[in-house]
């Protein structure tokens, strides 16, 4: 048992690093200070394409549609490699990790070769329209409907929390084609041309300050029957397809926030709550030791499933507990933390301390990650369904016409 | 059996709620986060002056209404349920120092201020890099202090700081008119409550009459602070059933799934906890019994307890609209770090409960 | 603000206390060894019968029913003063407490005649039967007939965690006559003689080791019409009443279990994992004042609602907080200090220490502790929704007929 | 990336778990609750000797088979999850410390007993008043030990004692012929597992070979004890989750109340955390890696949390029948206490991980 390389993964881990190496030099630091939007997607851009080249996209992808046609080890071990930089993929992550799968497993041959290519290059970035503001847990309860007119679909209602609407060409939409059958069933997706009028985009500004993810309304927007995505009505089950692909992505924690080693460096500089180094105190030991075992536990359960990916085995059920872990460890880690730095873990701005801001950042974030994607409550609905077997929920408006539940 | 507020003091706790309903809660407190705002409403100040409730507990021979610290508890509970934006409970924290230490000299200049509410007086014991209110840095040269305070709550538009400062016997309280010091504003997870950095060099200042009072007053700030806490606290946990009660996922109201009714339970549980905790101390204050500094401690704990908890789950269960900057969300989550920066977090109250504790079983023995 | 009586309430508890000092003198100390089961009964009913004659039974009772017709902080004082005895009054606790405020308040005048005054002066002992085996959170799914016979009823079926059912002379007990209507629509209560032929009771074992409770089955067993309690089909009205008579009953810690005080005591003799004296350590003082918090708590939880009472008010919803934190502090409690104390805590009998073997009743009594009476799941319901007023969970069999239903 | 057990060692465990649920679980474990049943199921103690499972471990060289510890952890989990009433844990743990510290000439003394089941050896660290391994009273002189050790797992019926005596640089491991010492058995709270006192009064003992290797084998043994904890904590949370796919309450089964799925949730994720450690501790003593230190204890402790926090919702969720004698849900219960005096609690392991990260800090500045 080791946590080493096949031969094979080795070869590849190499090549890929001496790629990195060579070309992505320019983002070995962080940006000293954060690129303005329209750098960023310049950049983005400019690296996808250099990517594309070499090989580096789609690379689980059949070849068919561009792809590398390899193993998700080597997509794996290229993230790895690449995460040693700071190059700015990440406006890509969700119209190639997720759209675009969608677009050629559900589209016509014209539209894959219509819009993959494109995609794959970077020359067109896509963002996902699902989430609506009465249907975040309840995706199906979705509202945005689309009513067939001709040979087009004509789209009215209200997306939210989508990631990079305001940088995107393309989105896939999901939308409500018959309100009259029970509510999994009146479902339709489309793609929609992010700039075709009637399209409107807004920030959304979060708790943390941030401002990731956007409001998309749609006014009469009008779609082709050609850019639909699977059968009238069978909207439920691709959508389920894209998720499956998120899902797919391992969470672990996020990449620079803060964890146990950062509670340990900053007990070994203030005092206990009962005196004396804070790093001696038994209280803050055995908090060190739960945030070890939970940030630890997390990337050792990733391991896991890599291992399986390696062995060209499915990943077991561990990894479903991924989110749930990190994200209520991150809050409970940062909110003890700040109470050990007194005062100071309040005060922000100019006058706070760095590495007390990453912890105040985490704490605040902490609260949006246990939603994001799932919350708590339906993490632990789908380990208890789908991992112990456990019945779901009664839901009173399964068989329902969408129009006629509450 | 007799474990209970007075009827005025209730009654004065139903008035403040009253008030507050109509001139403040969240959304004044959004108003007050816009950035060039003013440090507090003025206008709801003078209201609450109007009203007495600065000149409650201010002894009536020095132009107050004497009453007892279940008025103040009681003001401290309305005002964090409303997020109120007015000084008025640094002013209640500042008006017990000076009760209990503060010398009849002190008492007759500094309390007809505050009983007309034209004097904000604040307390200032915490200091950059202390983690707790026994580590005070701040030096006492003749009557000069010099040192920093900061964050001091409600500091900026205050008019007098009790300034907790290095003493022979541990920390000790002191006057500061903060004509004679340094006050910048301070930037802290809290948008709505203003904080201030307290800058002394040679700063001219009085020490209160009872040196040793600065344990005394933590014990009674402790109390009226969780009072506060449980005031944020039960709004959160009120705003939370609300939006249960009527937001719909899968068919049903979400309040109908036990992940979500057992978590407001939670709430509900440590909130009562938190104010049988505080009710306690609230009595021992009446009665200057020997049980005070363990009920202040353990109010502290509970009442911190209960907030986090509530704050954390009222943004989780509001779901993906609990996380952006328009959902009032935000200020009881960012409210609960205020209210443990304000007084050193639950590990050392925990710790000094314990303290009590054992002091009592030493007595007893 | 204060802790003391009101005069009135002085002087009743003067009067308790001396006549206590007079009467329970040889209950002062505990028995050395616990008395058998007929010495149990045998001091139960002569105590009873010595109570009633000075009048300290019933004490909240109307006058008309036996009862000394004063308040509730009467009873309290009373109870609060016989406490401080090991005086033999659990015998009576449910049938005077729960039984036969519902058999005079829904029977007829000639039972209550009948019935009650026995039932007060101790002659008679009382029990309860509602539970069943697969009625237990859910009490209105009791699936015991009773069919009428002319003018008698023939019960047949299981009860379960019936206390003193083997010491008991009647009993009140739930039935279902029409299983054909919705199951809070067709239940009726009844008296039953525990004597009376086709009544067997058999102990239940516990867990924890001790037998405090049975199963009774009814074969065949005959009651009169005129020992119905409440109208045909009204037995969950009735039992509702019932139960709310226990709910009155503050349930706070056991009166001999371990609290912060007993971790506080364990804490000063041994060491602590991180070395010293354990009670030095912030782990273990963490964990000190969070038992004070919630032992405690409740302690001035229940002052709380006996100011109320005090002072003629109802006790607000904060005392049905009382029993879930009491039987989750007590496990919590146990399981540390017996964590503490290391391979002792773990020893029972002869070599066993005395003071770890009541950590370890108590971490044993407390797993049935959070289930007896209410759940933790249930009584969190509760507070959801008769305090918080959230809505019940869905109950899909709620308007089915019983026989129909899953 | 190879972060899994082998196949060989995969296919022991289930073959271990096939045998298991024909010979053990909790139908036999209720038989040898009863008194006067016999200390451990000698017959199936035959069979398991017999599969060659106590020779697994054991080296070619002296009659065994030379399998890692992958395949002693499988067994124990497999055992753990059946509470098999067989010696086996105890004889993996007393083999582990022979192998790391054992001399060649104790080696071949005692294993080829050991490979073939007819010597059943128990390590005997716990003492009365020890609150930790590393507290340890029992004094050597010359080859003798003069001490007292319980509670001692398995030691009724064993032949053959590991023994930590106190030595000049810490504890150190002795061995010790049952013969020579007396053993009474001990009452505890595990009513299926049988525990022992071993009484020493200059009774002969030989060290092993290496003095030092008693921390060593604190790690080794805390792994291959996660799995047996692992093992009981899943095989509570499978009981507990078919219970609630049946048991019927306000006409639906209890498991589609989030108040019980989501406690069963989190059984499945302190399981998994806990696995997650245990295995990172079998690769590291496969690979003689110097994360062993951290990964045993984080196992220790993440083992422990599951089966505690498995156990006592396994009863609360089976409700008023899991708190009957005649319920299986008591012998988890139990068990959690007995696998946590089977090696320390919680905290002090948890004091150890942080040590470890502590010193690996130190090594890497």
């Amino acid at each position: 048992m080791d946590f080493n390389d096949t031969p094979q993964e080795a070869e590849y881990r190499a090549k890929a690093r001496a790629w990195l190496e060579d070309n992505a030099a320019e983002y070995r630091e962080p940006p000293e200070t954060a690129w303005k939007l329209d750098e960023f997607i310049q950049r983005s851009k400019a690296w996808q394409a250099k990517k594309f080249a070499a090989g580096y996209t789609g690379i689980t992808w059949p070849k068919a549609f561009g792809g590398q046609g390899l193993g998700p080890m080597q997509s794996i071990i290229y993230g790895q490699e690449e995460s040693r930089f700071h190059a700015p993929s990440g406006l890509y992550s969700i119209g190639l990790g997720m759209c675009i799968p969608t677009v050629f497993t559900h589209g016509s041959a014209e539209i894959a070769e219509r819009y993959v290519p494109k995609a794959l290059v970077g020359d067109e970035v896509w963002c996902q329209l699902f989430s609506e503001p009465s249907a975040g847990s309840d995706l199906a309860g979705i509202r945005t409907r689309a009513v067939q007119d001709g040979d087009e679909w004509v789209i009215d209602g209200q997306k939210v929390w989508t990631s990079f609407a305001h940088a995107s060409d393309y989105g896939i939409v999901v939308t409500r084609t018959d309100p009259s059958v029970p509510k999994h069933k009146g479902l339709t997706m489309f793609i929609v041309d992010m700039k075709a009028p009637g399209v409107e985009v807004r920030g959304i500004k979060q708790m943390s300050g941030g401002s990731d993810f956007n409001e998309v309304f749609f006014t009469g927007v009008r779609v082709k029957d050609t850019h639909r995505l699977g059968d009238v009505g069978n909207g439920w089950k691709v959508a389920l397809t894209t998720l499956m692909h998120e899902r797919l992505a391992v969470g672990g924690k996020p990449r620079h926030a803060p964890g146990y080693e950062t509670l340990m460096k900053l007990a070994r500089g203030v005092e206990a709550p009962v005196g004396g180094p804070a790093i001696e105190a038994g209280d803050v030991r055995q908090r060190i030791a739960q945030s070890y075992i939970n940030d630890q536990g997390i990337k050792l359960t990733q391991m896991r499933a890599l291992s399986a990916l390696s062995r060209g085995q499915m990943p077991g059920p561990e990894q479903s507990i991924s989110k749930v872990v990190v994200a209520k460890t991150m809050q409970e880690m940062a909110s003890f933390a700040l109470d050990l730095a007194g005062g100071d873990g309040f005060v922000t701005g100019a006058d706070g301390d760095p590495e007390l801001a990453k912890l105040q950042g985490s704490y605040l974030g902490a609260a949006g990650l246990r939603i994001a994607g799932g919350t708590d409550e339906i993490l632990r609905n789908i380990i208890a369904e789908r991992v112990l077997g456990l019945p779901g929920d009664l839901r009173p408006d399964k068989d329902k016409p969408f129009n006629a539940a509450a | 059996m007799n474990f209970d507020f007075s009827d005025d003091a209730k009654a004065l706790g139903e008035q403040a709620k009253k008030l507050f309903a109509d001139k403040a809660g969240t959304a004044p407190a959004r108003k007050a986060m816009a950035s060039g705002a003013p440090d507090f409403d003025a206008g709801l100040w003078a209201e609450i002056a109007n009203l007495g409730w600065t000149a409650a507990r201010v002894p009536e021979a020095h132009g107050g209404l004497g009453m007892s610290a279940e008025e103040s508890c009681q003001l401290a509970e309305a005002a964090g349920a409303a997020l109120a934006v007015v000084p008025l409970v640094s002013t209640l924290l500042a008006t017990e120092a000076l009760l209990i230490a503060g010398t009849e000299a002190q008492q007759a200049k500094y309390f007809p201020g505050i009983a007309d509410g034209s004097l904000i007086a604040v307390p200032a014991w915490n200091e950059p890099g202390a983690v707790t209110p026994a580590t005070v840095a701040t030096t006492a040269s003749g009557h000069t202090l010099t040192g920093s305070k900061a964050p001091v709550p409600d500091l900026p538009g205050a008019h007098l700081a009790i300034v907790a400062a290095a003493g022979p016997d541990g920390p000790s309280l002191w006057i500061v008119d903060l004509n004679d010091a340094l006050v910048e504003p301070v930037e802290t997870l809290d948008l709505v409550r203003r904080h201030g950095r307290l800058t002394l060099a040679n700063t001219p200042a009085e020490p209160l009459g009872d040196p040793a009072a600065y344990q005394a007053w933590l014990d009674r700030a402790a109390v009226i602070l969780a009072y506060e806490a449980i005031g944020t606290a039960s709004a959160a946990m009120d705003m939370t059933v609300e939006y249960a009660k009527t937001r719909i996922a899968f068919g049903q109201t979400i309040g109908r799934y036990q992940g979500v009714k057992h978590k407001c339970a939670d709430m509900f549980i440590k909130i009562e906890l938190a104010r049988a905790h505080a009710l306690h101390g609230v009595a021992m204050i009446g009665s200057d019994g020997a049980e005070l500094r363990q009920a202040a401690a353990a109010a502290r704990v509970a009442s911190l307890d209960a907030l986090s908890f509530t704050a954390e789950e009222t943004v989780q269960l509001h779901g993906g609209i609990g996380f952006t900057w328009e959902s009032d969300c935000q200020f009881y989550y960012r409210r609960a770090r205020a209210l443990t920066a304000s007084l050193a977090a639950r590990g050392w109250w925990a710790d000094r409960l314990v303290r009590a504790l054992e002091l009592r079983n030493r007595a007893a023995a």
